[in-house]
């Protein structure tokens, strides 16, 4: 009885009870969803070009991170470097596409999977060798992103929102706007999309495979660097990053793989649902909920829409 | 060039299904067999306890990975947690029911996790490829979570730990600090071997053969006859049993004690790398990849030093990463069977040598 | 000298009939109100122009595919659903246009996971591999034998079908099916890619199956002289309706038949 | 000799009955079937046999009745022999290859009564001339599929022939009876008809008597000491005489085990498998065997293939001597020691020829370098020289008297003499009682004091007192001195010469031999090179002096061993010449299997052959020839000749080596 009312009633009185609380999770909530989102994103746009599910893409944000602070660290002023992580993003994207995926095109999708794994472990052990295993602080006052927060009284209480969040929600929204009309009115973007369909169609458009792959994996590398910048401000840079980015995957299940405003969507849902969870009911049961809470929603969700929100279904043939 | 197969004829199907039809493979298991024995007299505890102890013992999670992922086609990346669930459950077991010998409770607590991974398996009948992968990892990063935030699973121990008591077979300390490397090898080797066979046995026999279909062409399967959910948890369970033996041996027969990071998704990508390296729907690869993919960094810690020159714990860490993330790499474009081809076409060589085919 | 002869096959019993079945994906109208009868020990052809609806009618009969409208009788007992398992272990087996063999397994082992619905032993025996499991394995393998004897496969017994021409692909492929020791066994198009003298060979098989075995055979191919030679009743499907039905000389002078091939403007 | 069966035990039927007692559990026969080597016993087989038999005289098969049997080597068509034998009858094994039109000529010669067939397609081929075969009641085969529509009054399964038989023998009276019908076996009792595929006309049916074959099979048994504990496997035609001493009449006399092979494509796995310990085969399969071992070791990596050319080698060395039991040194010893590791033990692995101790070739001559080769790697191969009319053997090579060119001595109890126009003559228990309605046949073969003509000519070779065949006897002619002159004997020692293409021999009705000869471009050509010798056409190297010095001394060489020999000595080359081009099939010089046609090429180069007997040092020479394209033209050339220094020798007299 009493556990049925700790599940059942309790949370939603306390919602209620200090709606400002709500609102700020809420807040918070959107603000971690929105980073998922921005992972997420970086997987559908290699996934809708290369059909390649990008396991490393987690490992990419947290690299650009690194990266910049690295340079930086190394003395290089904070723009120039950011300049100079973009053409190491660009690298890493020549030479993937060079070592990973032209050896294995035409393979089968999962063994493409598989190959990511590999990708992301090299770029941990080669991350961690050129640039140390301990965290880092990103170097958010060079950037010129803004600090502090704003304190608004609403809701019968304080809601603080912080200036950096708000900035990196114009941003993100900013960027996924660009790359919805990059991939709907440029040549190139048409024929990314292309590609997604068939192979045939992008060599028809007069791009090669090799340089569509470039372009993609560079487009998702300074994604991943917009994240991780995002991310290294709020928290800091490190590896654990890599674990977290994880989260993308349950995301991209809700949002369907091809689908960048299912990305969004799920993003945003999985951010807030896991705050929520992890505010209300987390308590009753030890805590520390948001570690599987995104997963094990996907999972129950995968039993109903295998196939996701915004994907398309296949139907068999034989 | 060692085969002789002239007057090696079968009058029998028993004979001609015969896991090593070849009479030299025979001898060679045999040899190999007892020279695994031998190493106990070396009384070296390094070598035992520290490389071929728990090669032994990641061997037989591979085998379990193997099965789901390399013959059933399902890839998992919850290997971590469900040998976890069988070390844990061990550990609940043995101190629950202290009098029964462990052995047992090491070999019971595989149901757990099998029971456990048939759960984590349910979706597999609706999901495939990459979506169950993330699938499994809900249960990896789920049960995780429960071994850290659930402390009945660890007897309420402050250091949040799993702490191995001493357990005796016929008196014979096995389990805890009193046990030597040796009865630990002894106890290992003898129970990978005998899952080995075990496994071999299953997947040679219709269960294989099911799994299989299921892999290679799952509509065709079902088309013949075979229910594809039920064959789906089978290896679920099967697979999962044998990563739960295994966890519990890696607390209870290595580590000696271990907390929730142990099983955490990096060791799940460990046993998935040493199934990808091996090679996949091999048994023999799992040995292979478990043997590369564990040596590798004691090899680069022990070598260069060899040498003169002087590693770092942590850029040996940084260093095999590399090159274990290559290497997967390389494998999947070279030979995506991993290792254990390599081996068959060596061995096919040697049969039809000196001719190159 | 072919089995049972044209009049007793005209009198004997169906064994599966269908009727009035409409199947679409989406917009696209598969097969529309097609109705007609496989009668057991018949080699029944099913035949039309590319598109004609022919495989989506097999993967109808064999449950891979439910159809919107209309019912299938199989044995006596009428159903418009049902999953391809319980086809197979009603006793229908299937050859696939675009052979579906398991690719990493030898020839050997596909013809024995034919077997699997007849194989019992439980996980507990396998996992011993001797007493009743062994013995299991060996009866079977010997059925599987049988087979293999019977189609002149021998040579390949223990080769992974992935490495095989495709001619004898197509041949394992029948051989897995023939495993199941199926009452009606569904050919799609078992001599497509082949020379002329592997469909001879195939032809001869296919013959021999339904007179040795006495399995009712209902198989789509395009090389017309096969279908006349082999089949006892046709039925004709174009653009997803059936157009004619009988026996081989009916449906050749059947003038929507020849209109349909020819190409005539609908 | 223990290795052999008793003396009484003088049919088939009897010994079958013989081993069933006292080697009953041995396998006798395994077949290949369903995957595995299905093995009967002696005893099963007699079970079989029986069951065969009494199941026979049930569709109304008595004695001298003919039974033919069509198939390939599968048991139950070996149990259909000794049925038929056990009942008196006369088995007639056809070949499977055959039309049906041979078929029926074969069918209708021997007055079959039943047919045993292996399958649909025997049966069919029968049942399309049945109506040319009155006699022919009954047709009964092995291989149901695709038959069980066959109207069947006529038709039946050998399964329901034998049950039948088992039904009957249930009666006590019948096995007695059948006991019986064994027992009154003799051994001057018809055995089988045999139809050798005569290269003229009409097949021949060679009868031979369970004597004939059984007591050839005990003496091949001795010659090669063969044992209980043989493995053959069986895959020539059963029609054959060879196939049937081997894998029928000698595994009964030594209780032997046979192997039928699982199908026409397994039939080396198969060997493989069992690893056979006689071994038989005609040249041919030994020279694909090596041509596919040396093509394969192309594509072999450069190291392997080094290793391997280089044990060959060495083997060439000194595996001979080392399997004749020759002292070899002892380093020798231990190179071929290393090299059984590495190679020859592999390939012999790989060929299934492992555990061979006696091979045979025999039908045609083997080359040389072949016939060494695989002596070389170990194994025992010899030589032997035998008849369908001999039941198999007359001569063969004894253990560790193995020569290339010669196919060894007389059998036991056989006798071998040659007439003076050089045809081979013997005499032996296996001498045939003579063709089956065919006396006029008979008497040509058959002198009347029992001599068999063998239609080959050879001689016995002095050195080592073993028989050489040189030629078929017709082509045989003398020289005018008298001597004994085989052109295709003499032409083939040149072309053992890599640098001689061809060459066509004279003599018949001459003083003296001459040849002429065509040198082979590519072999002289790089000889050429490496001696700087300039030639701007072939017409220019044939004609080149130091060309001819080379070729004289191939020719002295050839005139040596002639000598050497013995009974040819007389037929030295006194002259020779090297023909300005090619011989050519188009021009048709060669036929198209590219044997010279001495006739024609005597008209076609007239003046030279008389330029080689009228001793002028050069000829004249104007040819039509036909290019690549089909132009014809004109070749004219002055050929030199050259006298050869004939070598000194003792007159032998030919009776004396026989």
């Amino acid at each position: 009885m009493d556990i049925l009312y700790k599940i059942l009633i309790d949370p939603f009185m306390q919602m209620f009870g200090a709606p400002d609380l709500l609102v700020q999770t809420l807040w918070e909530g959107l603000v971690g969803g929105m980073l998922y989102a921005l992972i997420a994103l970086g997987f559908v746009l290699i996934f809708k070009a290369s059909g390649v599910f990008n396991f490393a893409q987690g490992i990419m944000v947290v690299f650009a991170a690194l990266s910049l602070v690295g340079l930086h660290a190394a003395g290089i002023p904070a723009f120039a470097a950011l300049a100079l992580t973009v053409v190491v993003m660009l690298a890493l994207a020549w030479s993937v596409e060079r070592a990973v995926l032209r050896p294995l095109v035409n393979q089968p999708d999962i063994i493409l999977f598989m190959a990511t794994f590999g990708l992301t472990y090299f770029l941990i052990g080669f991350g961690e060798l050129i640039f140390g295993g301990d965290p880092k602080v990103m170097i958010t006052e060079e950037l010129f992103l803004p600090k502090g927060r704003i304190n608004i009284a609403a809701f019968g209480g304080m809601v603080s929102l912080q200036k950096l969040d708000i900035a990196a929600a114009i941003i993100a929204t900013t960027m996924v706007v660009v790359l919805s009309v990059f991939f709907s009115k440029t040549r190139i973007g048409r024929a990314l999309r292309a590609v997604a369909d068939s192979h045939k169609a992008a060599l028809s458009v007069g791009i090669s495979l090799e340089q569509i792959w470039v372009i993609v994996w560079f487009a998702a590398g300074l994604v991943a660097l917009v994240t991780g910048i995002m991310w290294g401000a709020r928290s800091d840079v490190s590896f654990a990053l890599e674990i977290i980015a994880l989260k993308a995957l349950p995301v991209l299940i809700l949002g369907g793989f091809t689908s960048i405003p299912g990305a969004i969507v799920g993003g945003l849902i999985i951010g807030v649902g896991e705050k929520i969870a992890e505010f209300y009911w987390g308590p009753l049961i030890g805590g520390g909920t948001d570690s599987w809470f995104a997963f094990v929603i996907a999972l129950i969700f995968l039993l109903f829409w295998p196939h996701g929100l915004f994907g398309e279904k296949i139907i068999e043939r034989i | 060039m060692f085969y002789r197969e002239v007057g090696q004829y079968k009058t029998s199907y028993a004979a001609d299904q015969a896991i090593f039809p070849i009479m030299q493979d025979r001898i060679g298991m045999v040899v190999i067999i007892l020279g695994a024995y031998a190493l106990t007299f070396t009384n070296n505890d390094f070598l035992l306890n520290a490389m071929m102890t728990p090669f032994l013992i990641f061997t037989l999670a591979a085998i379990g990975l193997n099965i789901l992922t390399g013959y059933t086609g399902l890839l998992s990346l919850g290997t971590g947690a469900f040998m976890g669930v069988g070390a844990y459950a061990c550990y609940k077991l043995t101190t629950l029911f202290p009098g029964v010998n462990i052995i047992i409770w090491i070999l019971a607590s595989g149901f757990f996790s099998a029971l456990v991974g048939v759960i984590f398996g349910l979706p597999s009948l609706r999901i495939k490829g990459f979506y169950l992968a993330v699938a499994t990892l809900a249960a990896q990063f789920f049960l995780e979570w429960c071994f850290i935030r659930i402390p009945w699973l660890y007897n309420y121990n402050t250091s949040a730990a799993i702490e191995v008591p001493t357990r005796t077979l016929f008196g014979i300390p096995v389990t805890g600090a009193t046990a030597t490397a040796e009865t630990r090898y002894l106890v290992v080797l003898t129970i990978v071997i005998a899952m080995t066979w075990i496994a071999s046995n299953i997947v040679h026999g219709r269960v294989g053969r099911m799994w299989m279909a299921v892999r290679d062409m799952d509509i065709a399967a079902e088309l013949i006859g075979i229910r594809l959910l039920p064959t789906k948890l089978l290896a679920f369970a099967v697979s999962s049993f044998y990563c739960g033996v295994a966890g519990a041996m890696m607390v209870f027969l290595w580590y000696g004690g271990a907390e929730s990071t142990v099983f955490s998704i990096n060791q799940s990508f460990f046993v998935l790398f040493m199934v990808i390296i091996g090679g996949l729907g091999s048994l023999l690869g799992s040995y292979l990849g478990a043997g590369l993919i564990f040596m590798l960094p004691i090899i680069l810690r022990l070598v260069p030093p060899r040498f003169g020159i002087p590693v770092h714990a942590a850029t040996v860490e940084h260093i095999t990463f590399m090159i274990v993330g290559a290497l997967i790499v390389f494998f999947l474009i070279v030979e995506p069977h991993g290792l254990a081809r390599l081996w068959q076409i060596a061995k096919q060589k040697l049969r039809v040598w000196p001719f190159p085919y | 000298m072919r089995a049972p002869s044209q009049t007793d096959i005209a009198a004997g019993e169906v064994l599966l009939s269908v009727e009035n079945v409409s199947l679409s994906f989406g917009g696209v109208r598969a097969i529309r109100d097609v109705s007609f009868d496989i009668r057991k020990g018949e080699i029944r052809a099913i035949i039309g122009p590319n598109g004609a609806g022919k495989t989506s009618m097999l993967n109808v009969i064999n449950g891979f595919y439910t159809p919107q409208q209309g019912k299938i009788t199989f044995k006596g007992g009428t159903r418009n659903k049902m999953r391809p398992y319980d086809a197979a272990r009603g006793g229908i087996a299937r050859t696939f246009q675009n052979v579906a063999l398991f690719r990493g397994m030898t020839a050997l082992d596909n013809i024995m996971a034919g077997r699997t619905l007849r194989m019992h032993r439980g996980l507990f025996w396998q996992m011993l591999r001797f007493g009743p499991a062994m013995r299991e394995e060996v009866a079977h393998r010997r059925r599987a034998e049988e087979i293999i004897d019977f189609l002149h496969i021998e040579h390949i017994r223990k080769v992974q079908v992935g490495r095989l021409p495709y001619g004898l692909q197509k041949r394992v492929e029948l051989a897995r099916a023939l495993a199941m020791e199926p009452e009606l066994l569904l050919l799609d198009e078992p001599m497509a890619g082949m020379n002329l003298e592997e469909k001879e060979d195939m032809s001869r098989f296919v013959l021999d199956v339904n007179q040795h075995y006495g399995t009712t055979i209902a198989l789509i191919e395009h090389d017309m002289g096969v279908v006349m030679d082999l089949s006892d009743r046709v039925v004709v499907l174009d653009y997803g309706q059936k157009i004619a039905d009988g026996t081989p000389d009916e449906v050749k002078s059947n003038q929507a038949v020849i209109d349909a091939y020819l190409g005539v403007a609908h | 000799m223990a290795i052999n069966a008793p003396a009484e035990a003088n049919t088939f039927p009897k010994l079958l009955v013989h081993n069933a007692q006292v080697r009953g559990h041995r396998p006798a026969l395994r077949h290949k079937d369903f995957g595995i080597w299905q093995t009967w016993t002696w005893a099963q087989v007699l079970d079989e046999v029986r069951a065969f038999a009494v199941g026979l005289a049930e569709l109304g098969v008595k004695r001298d009745d003919k039974i033919a049997i069509v198939g390939a080597n599968k048991p139950r068509l070996y149990w259909a022999m000794c049925a038929a034998q056990s009942l008196g009858a006369v088995p007639v094994p056809l070949y499977a290859d055959s039309v049906a039109d041979e078929m029926a000529y074969v069918l209708e010669h021997a007055e079959a009564t039943v047919a045993v067939a292996e399958n649909q397609e025997q049966v069919d081929k029968i049942i399309s001339v049945s109506d040319r075969l009155p006699r022919l009641r009954h047709v009964i085969y092995d291989e149901p599929r695709g038959l069980r529509d066959y109207d069947h009054s006529r038709l039946t399964w050998i399964d329901d022939v034998q049950t039948k038989g088992r039904e009957k023998l249930a009666d006590a009276a019948v096995r007695a009876q059948w006991e019986k019908s064994v027992a009154d076996g003799k051994g001057g009792d018809l055995a089988i008809i045999l139809y050798t595929s005569g290269t003229t006309g009409r097949p021949k049916g060679v009868m031979l008597t369970q004597d004939n074959v059984l007591i050839s099979a005990r003496n091949g048994n001795l010659f090669d000491n063969l044992g209980e504990d043989e493995e053959v496997i069986a895959y020539l035609p059963l029609a054959w005489v060879g196939d049937h001493i081997f894998s029928y009449a000698q595994s009964y006399v030594a209780g032997f085990c046979v192997n039928c092979p699982e199908s026409g494509e397994t039939v080396v796995e198969d060997r493989r498998e069992v690893g056979t310990t006689y071994a038989f085969a005609p040249p041919r399969i030994y020279e694909n065997l090596l041509t596919l071992t040396m093509v394969r070791m192309e594509d072999a990596g450069a190291l392997k293939r080094r290793m391997f050319h280089f044990f060959i080698g060495f083997a060439r060395k000194w595996g001979e001597k080392i399997l004749n039991k020759e002292k070899v040194p002892l380093y020798a010893r231990l190179v071929y020691w290393l090299g059984e590791i590495l190679v020859y033990g592999p390939l012999k692995n790989r060929y299934g020829l492992s555990r061979v101790r006696v091979g045979y070739t025999a039908g045609e001559a083997i080359g040389p370098e072949i016939f060494r080769f695989y002596r070389a790697l170990g194994i025992n191969l010899k030589q032997l020289y035998g008849q369908t009319e001999a039941s198999v053997y007359i001569t063969a090579q004894p253990d560790g008297e193995i020569y290339a060119d010669t196919v060894g001595k007389p059998n036991f109890d056989v006798e071998v003499k040659i007439d003076d126009n050089g045809e081979v003559l013997f005499k032996s228990p296996g001498v045939f009682l003579g063709y089956y309605k065919d006396p006029d046949k008979t008497a040509e073969a058959k002198t009347p004091d029992g001599w068999v003509r063998t239609g080959d000519a050879g001689f016995f070779d002095a050195k080592t007192g073993h028989l050489k065949i040189i030629d078929r006897a017709k082509d045989v002619g003398r020289l005018t001195d008298g001597t004994l002159f085989a052109p295709k004997y003499i032409e083939n020692k040149l072309k053992f010469y890599p640098n001689i293409k061809e060459a066509v021999a004279y003599g018949d009705k001459r003083d003296y031999v001459a040849v002429m000869l065509n040198i082979d471009l590519v072999a002289v050509g790089s000889w050429a090179e490496r001696n700087n010798v300039v030639y701007a056409s072939y017409q220019e190297l044939a004609g080149h002096p130091l060309v001819y010095a080379m070729i004289e001394k191939h020719v002295d060489e050839v005139n040596r061993s002639l000598v050497e020999e013995g009974a040819m000595a007389g037929a030295q080359i006194r002259r020779f010449l090297i023909l300005h081009k090619e011989l050519d099939a188009d021009d048709g010089e060669l036929t198209r299997t590219q044997k010279v046609r001495r006739g024609f090429i005597a008209e076609r180069y007239q003046p030279l052959v008389t330029a080689l007997y009228d001793g002028s040092k050069e000829a004249d020479i104007s040819t039509e020839v036909t290019f690549e394209d089909g132009r014809k033209g004109v070749i004219a050339a002055r050929v030199k000749i050259r006298d050869t220094t004939p070598v000194p020798y003792r007159k032998v007299v030919m009776e004396k080596a026989a």
